[in-house]
């Protein structure tokens, strides 16, 4: 429907305005000078170089399999997580709110940390080599499972999150005509999902296709995906004409999937008969719900608890027996390893992680805010753009930060808050993906019936939108901090050597001899995980107080 | 009787609030019953359990003599059309009516035939393509009807169908559907608050009151015969009144005087209805009335009456007859038109 | 601590860089409090700490930005990095104050003096005293020892391509073998059972049996690693460290420091790096950074000694020499033992 | 006329389809019209424009003598009940209606106060806390109102306000509302399909057609004189016939025979309309009919019968004297209920 004309594109431009300098700013302009520099050779451009890479033997293989690992570990993930976006939806049980925080931790887990985990539980030696004789390590079995124990949560929260809305008698109409329960499901909730299945799947395709970490520990040194072959060149080799050239074909196969993604989601996005969540949950009734049930707290169990109680247990291993040396070796600056006490690392990344939320927040909710009217077309492109820092590797963007931003008025190159900056970028693409399904799904015609009794469009938005985007937004919050909190490839290069970040402080932990370094850097990763768990958990539970009013009385009957 | 649908005692509550407290109900095969009542009496949660859509508290729902307890809603072959639609937001009209047939399996051609023919009844010829978020109010009504018509369920259950729609199209529509309903040897169970639409479609009404059936009978025996005070205020008649029929003849003495009654009533204190239409008005009567109302109803007005003695009182009279606002009338009353409540 | 809010520490444009020296240096470097504290005592300057990740990715954060850098010093370039930062010219000569005493065969670029020799480092196969002691084997000694069929599945290394011991030991490799026979020696390894996997972290922490977890006696690490064990293992100290150094496999490193181009304060630049060539230092390094002082005669502290390698002929290789074949030799590697 | 709301010649297009086409409407101060048509004729989509939720593509929409071109909606100081209710499903019943109220910055103490009031009138009282998911479909319709009436708009859009609701409630909401919007002094442009509330509650009525104004006047005006067959057709009148006025007497040729008309109709060739009330059945007559059909309709009976000559024709009769299906009765025709058309 056409509305506002002229008017609605001119605040959607000014919408844009700060996200459209953010990512310019802190995106295009660094990427675009060091692949620049690597491509510029003596003042002219080098695309014979170009062709040679391309053609260069191997790479086809590694190109290859970039692309079907992360097609596989997508599948799993959502072959994982969709029941369980499912039963954290649709079902009550008991600690439901705990285990929504918990499936978040291993999103900010150092991957050395998660590989150590993997590897006790599926290597040599580990708890299936001991049963079973059976290894995992060496094949892509481990990969896949460690990308899917990674990205459980972009499935579970961003998909859930809409289906918790949803109103289940669209479910209950496809029934009556006489739809199975799952028939029902695939020809009427997933079309509703499908946006936000789509933004789960490309989140976790865009991770796990420039992931880095999980393969080089788990996959060893056969595999390599094309960012372990970007940051080879970049870090190791300053090869920049070769990364470059890498890059360029990485942003394109990105450019190309997010060009797939827009048009699967523009066909299927369309308002919905959105609720309050709050009504739609009940305790699980009928066999299959109960097997749902069952099979997605055996997942989390299996997939996310174990490898996360091995961390722990190894934390508290001390001699052979257990305790807390490591815990209280962490209060003291004795090992010398930091300048600060690795407690400080705890304020550190909560000072960045709440910054960087709060610029995801800003900027990814004015994007958001922006594209939700699908009209006009530079607004899909943009949708587009917004994804890219995501497919581009952490070297590339911390690199090209480094010969970009250095000089005034914009020489961040040692400020602090380029930090939180970086971890932004990460951020604002689940910000924008994770609002954009339910900001689109919101009626129309609820915003109109807020201006027919007066509301003024930002009123309307304020509070029509707002609520009905609340669990979502939270969502984003919560995703947002989590990236932030665990980000490491781009903090590492910025991050400043007295306040490092706790992934950052982890990693020097680790990087040294001695049982007690390791100790301390099972010890600290445990502390990041409470500290993601606790923070997600407080902000899950903010809920504006007239929200609280009018839900009592509900929620114990089942429609 | 061969009763396609029988429920017992089925009550439901959400939470505290009952809303079907111990419903009795028996549905014969081909019948087509109406199930009147006023807003939240429970009609729609009626339909809801016995789709298997709402769990039953207690009582016993059975379908062709079996119980429905357990059997998950689309194995009970029954039909639902929403109050409120819910139309899928992401099919087209022509993917909404199909939607039946498709998980049915029916083949794509036929499936297509079908359509078009429901389209064509609830005329909307050609709507195939049409995005169901571009379609008026009235228009989505018709295609969630025709939708829940394309499976042609054994029980089909329609929550207002026609409450939308102008007259015109209406009363079309229940004659088309009657015969439809014929040919195919459809049962129907029908919510409507138009108790028009009710009489012209149903074999049998059956009214709710708070959860509970207040009445049950032909369209003729429940106007002629209202159970109780309430279904007669429900029908739309405000003059009821305590009454005692005398002993010796056919009177009763009411509030606003003597009103001959039907020879034979049982004498005794009893409620009273005056159909509007029983209230004469007289230039010289019984008892004197203020006009203080006047109603266009089409084929005739309806007059507020403020009697010298007793509540209000409301008359029919023809358009050319009717009295001005403030007129003094005299009234008078047609035993015809005078109905002794049983109920109560 | 730092509140994050203060950051703008590196002096450059900045009226008070005289008094700030901002070093960029990798994520290993570790200096004591007290030490410290007493440069700035004794200079008035006091010192800032940039660290760039691995010693690789400080070099190219330093390359690419030549001229206009974030640090005054450089500190953590090693023998196999030097060519590129010497040729990219982000260096300004300086010939710091305790050169002298630093014996000839460190200082690599003797002519120009843009950098500085600190710290040596040896690059050896460490081995799991207990299990061998178990196993009733002698531990290998030297390179040839590896490739023998008694110390079959013993070995895990790191991917030369990602890791600098990794490649450390492929250059020990080459530098033993010549350009035509490491090849051969690491295929014969291949045969061996000889394991790779991508970096240091997980061979030490994972798969070596001597630091708790893994399951291969042998790993590629540091002359150093046995005293940092010990020393980051708990209180007691055993009369000898759990592991040991297979000294015939040793690849040495030399690190150095250097004052970068366009330094925003080169006064304090030149200070520091006269600093670290200073007694305290030097012998401050050894338990803080566990490597090798290169200044002669500063003191080596007991427990480093004492639970540490001695090595005597450890394996070299001219930086040039290194830059020339390096991307060669990791290819044919990678070819050869992990594909 | 002081027109509140003045329209003209505006017209709207989805795509191709002309949804308004240059419509022509004024609503005076105090004025309560309400607008009937059948559904798909662009009722609500007048509305919607008038409230500048759907832009106009020609034409003026004049609010109190301003052209509202540009103006957005919530600055048009008018309100709008959707058809389909559109109750924020975040809110409980109380934020719902207190929605506009906040939006003025009404204080909490007065807005509580006013919600339990209008709860009151639409019969919820103390529903304040439930959710709008858990009410039933007549209940939600009842909110919609009272938030719509909440802020007390100069000019209140209704889309068919209570069409879910049953007769009694109706009935008695009809009448609280006009007294209301006396009170208030509120000009109303209401939507309904039903017929009998746009008489109750109208000053006038237009019936609409295809995006056009087919008919405006008083609800009297409308039914005694439909200005085409299109207009009688839509009011339920069936018996609508070409027919030729002789000159000498009041009489027309019609195909069901020759039928009375009032004196002074002038002659020459003219639809006309029989009423069912003017079709009387009669032992012997000038026409004889089979009864088809019988549809009871409450005070009358609505026989579908099949004259020897002409179309079907319908014909209303008390039940008492209603034929039986199949049975055969002579027509007579009651110039009092014939009318002929001025359009067409
Ligand atoms: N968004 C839209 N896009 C395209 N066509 C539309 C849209 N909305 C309405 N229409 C069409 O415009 C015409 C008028 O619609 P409108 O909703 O005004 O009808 P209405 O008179 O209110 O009908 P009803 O009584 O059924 O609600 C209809 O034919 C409808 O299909
Ligand atoms: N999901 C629900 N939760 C709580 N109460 C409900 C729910 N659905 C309906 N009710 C209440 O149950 C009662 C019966 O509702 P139901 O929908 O069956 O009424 P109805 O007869 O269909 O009314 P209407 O004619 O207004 O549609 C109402 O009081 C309603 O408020
Ligand atoms: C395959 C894969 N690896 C790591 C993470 C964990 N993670 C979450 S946010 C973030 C920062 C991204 O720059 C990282 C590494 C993941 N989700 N998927
Ligand atoms: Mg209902
Ligand atoms: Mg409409």
């Amino acid at each position: 429907m056409r509305r506002g004309g002229r008017r609605g594109v001119a605040v959607r431009l000014a919408l844009l305005a700060v996200p459209l300098a953010f990512f310019a700013l802190f995106f295009a302009y660094p990427v675009a000078a060091i692949t620049g520099r690597g491509l510029r050779a003596d003042g002219a451009w080098q695309l014979s170089r170009a062709l040679d890479v391309l053609t260069a033997p191997g790479i086809g293989d590694v190109l290859w399999f970039t692309l079907w690992q992360a097609a596989a570990s997508t599948a799993l993930t959502l072959a994982l997580g969709l029941p369980g976006a499912y039963v954290f939806a649709r079902l009550d049980f008991p600690g439901k709110r705990l285990l929504h925080a918990v499936v978040t931790v291993p999103f900010v887990l150092p991957t050395v940390v998660t590989g150590a985990a993997f590897l006790a539980l599926l290597g040599r030696g580990g708890l299936l080599d001991e049963r079973w004789g059976i290894r995992l390590d060496d094949g892509v079995w481990a990969i896949l499972l460690a990308h899917a124990f990674f990205n459980y949560a972009v499935v579970v929260r961003t998909v859930g999150g809409l289906w918790a809305q949803l109103d289940p008698r669209q479910e209950e109409a496809a029934r009556v005509l006489g739809a199975g329960r799952f028939a029902a499901w695939r020809r009427v909730t997933l079309p509703a999902l499908a946006p936000s299945v789509a933004a789960a799947g490309l989140l976790v395709f865009l991770f796990t296709f420039t992931s880095f970490g999980v393969i080089q520990i788990l996959g060893g040194p056969r595999y390599a995906t094309l960012e372990v072959e970007i940051y080879r060149r970049t870090a190791q080799l300053l090869d920049l004409p070769t990364a470059a050239v890498l890059t360029l074909l990485q942003l394109a196969l990105v450019a190309a999937l997010l060009g797939a993604h827009a048009l699967i989601t523009r066909r299927a996005e369309s308002a919905l008969a959105l609720t309050d969540p709050a009504g739609n949950a009940a305790r699980p009734r009928g066999g299959a719900q109960w097997a749902l049930l069952g099979g997605t707290l055996a997942v989390i169990a299996l997939l996310l608890l174990l490898p996360l109680a091995v961390l722990v247990e190894r934390s508290l291993s001390v001699d052979g027996g257990y305790g807390l040396a490591h815990y209280r070796a962490l209060a003291g600056t004795e090992s010398g390893t930091f300048v600060v006490a690795p407690w400080e690392a705890i304020g550190t990344s909560l000072r960045y992680a709440a910054v960087a939320t709060a610029i995801a927040l800003a900027v990814g909710g004015l994007a958001a805010a922006a594209l939700t009217r699908r009209a006009a077309r530079f607004t899909r492109g943009f949708d587009a753009l917004l994804m890219l820092p995501l497919g581009t590797s952490a070297v590339t963007v911390g690199f090209g930060f480094l010969i970009a931003l250095d000089e005034p008025p914009l020489d961040l190159r040692s400020s602090w808050i380029l930090v939180p900056l970086a971890q932004a970028l990460v951020g604002v693409p689940f910000v924008v993906r994770v609002l954009l399904p339910v900001l689109r799904a919101v009626d129309e015609r609820l915003r109109e019936a807020a201006a027919v009794l007066g509301a003024s469009p930002l009123r309307a938005w304020r509070e029509v939108d707002l609520p009905l985007v609340r669990r979502a937004l939270l969502v984003a919050a919560g995703f947002a901090f989590a990236v932030s909190l665990g980000e490491f490839g781009a903090t590492v290069f910025i991050a400043r050597a007295d306040a490092p970040t706790l992934p950052v402080a982890v990693a020097r932990l680790l990087g040294r001899a001695g049982e007690l370094n390791y100790g301390q850097a099972m010890a600290l990763s445990t502390v990041l995980m409470l500290v993601c768990a606790l923070t997600l958990l407080a902000l899950e539970s903010l809920r504006p107080a007239a929200w609280r009013g009018g839900r009592g009385g509900r929620g114990e009957w089942v429609v | 009787m061969s009763g396609l649908l029988t429920l017992s005692a089925v009550s439901v509550a959400y939470g505290e609030r009952a809303a079907l407290d111990a419903v009795d109900l028996a549905v014969a095969e081909h019948e087509t019953v109406c199930v009147l009542g006023p807003s939240g009496s429970g009609k729609s949660t009626l339909l809801r359990a016995v789709a298997g859509l709402t769990p039953v508290d207690a009582g016993t729902v059975l379908l062709d003599g079996r119980d429905q307890a357990g059997v998950p809603t689309h194995r009970r072959g029954v039909g639902l059309m929403f109050q409120d639609h819910q139309l899928f937001p992401q099919r087209d009209v022509g993917g909404n009516i199909a939607f039946g047939l498709r998980v049915r399996g029916v083949a794509r051609a036929e499936a297509r035939r079908r359509v078009a023919e429901l389209l064509d009844l609830v005329g909307l010829p050609g709507a195939e393509r049409r995005a169901v978020s571009a379609l008026s109010g009235g228009e989505q009504q018709r295609v969630a009807l025709a939708r829940a018509l394309a499976p042609r369920p054994r029980l089909l259950m329609l929550d207002e169908p026609l409450g939308q729609l102008d007259r015109d199209l209406r009363e079309r529509l229940v004659v088309e559907l009657r015969q439809l309903f014929r040919a195919l040897g459809t049962t129907v169970l029908a919510v409507t608050h138009d108790q028009g639409e009710a009489f012209a479609l149903a074999d049998r009404v059956v009214v709710m009151r708070e959860g509970r059936v207040a009445q049950s009978g032909t369209p003729v025996e429940v106007w002629r015969r209202p159970a109780d005070a309430f279904v007669a205020r429900f029908l739309g008649f405000r003059n009821v009144a305590e009454a005692t029929v005398r002993a010796a003849e056919p009177v009763a003495d009411t509030p606003w005087g003597p009103v001959p009654v039907a020879p034979g009533t049982p004498r005794g204190r009893r409620r009273l209805l005056i159909r509007p239409s029983g209230v004469r008005l007289a230039a010289e009567g019984a008892a004197r009335a203020v006009v203080r109302g006047r109603t266009f109803r089409g084929d005739h007005v309806l007059l507020l009456l403020e009697p010298e003695r007793g509540p209000a009182l409301e008359a029919a009279c023809a358009l050319v007859d009717a009295p001005a606002e403030g007129a003094k009338v005299g009234l008078a009353f047609d035993a015809a038109d005078v109905v002794t409540l049983p109920g109560d | 601590g730092d509140d994050g809010g203060d950051g703008n520490g590196s002096g450059n444009d900045e009226g008070s860089g005289g008094d700030t020296v901002t070093v960029v240096t990798h994520d290993s470097f570790l200096v004591s409090d007290d030490v410290l504290a007493r440069f700035t005592e004794e200079t008035g300057h006091t010192v800032e700490i940039l660290r760039g990740g691995d010693a690789g990715v400080m070099v190219n954060q330093a390359v690419l930005s030549a001229g206009n850098p974030q640090a005054d010093v450089i500190f953590g370039l090693d023998n196999t990095l030097l060519s590129r930062a010497l040729d990219a010219g982000i260096l300004t000569p300086h010939t710091a104050d305790g050169l002298d005493a630093v014996p000839e065969e460190y200082q690599l670029d003797a002519d120009e003096h843009r950098v500085t020799p600190v710290d040596t480092g040896d690059i050896c196969v460490n081995y799991d005293r207990a299990w061998f002691a178990d196993a009733g084997l002698a531990p290998p000694e030297t390179f040839e020892d590896l490739a023998d069929p008694a110390y079959r599945d013993l070995l895990v290394v790191q991917n030369a391509a990602t890791s600098s011991p990794g490649l450390g030991f492929l250059l020990g490799t080459v530098a033993a073998f010549g350009e035509d026979g490491w090849a051969d020696y690491w295929e014969r390894l291949a045969d061996n059972g000889v394991e790779v996997v991508d970096g240091w972290e997980q061979a030490y922490n994972e798969r070596f049996s001597g630091a708790g977890n893994g399951d291969r006696p042998l790993v590629v690490s540091y002359a150093s690693s046995p005293p940092a064990g010990v020393v980051y293992g708990g209180d007691e100290r055993p009369d000898e460290a759990p592991t040991g150094v297979a000294t015939g496999t040793c690849f040495r490193q030399v690190e150095f420091a250097g004052l970068l181009d366009g330094a925003a304060n080169p006064e304090g630049g030149r200070a520091f790096l006269d600093f670290l060539l200073t007694r305290d230092f030097q012998e401050d390094m050894p338990l803080q950074m566990f490597v090798n002082p290169v200044v002669e005669g500063a003191e080596v502290p007991e427990e480093f000694t004492r639970y540490g390698a001695t090595v005597e002929d450890p394996l070299t290789m001219a930086p040039d020499d290194i830059t020339a074949g390096r991307e060669r030799w990791i290819e044919e590697w990678t070819s050869l033992v992990v594909r």
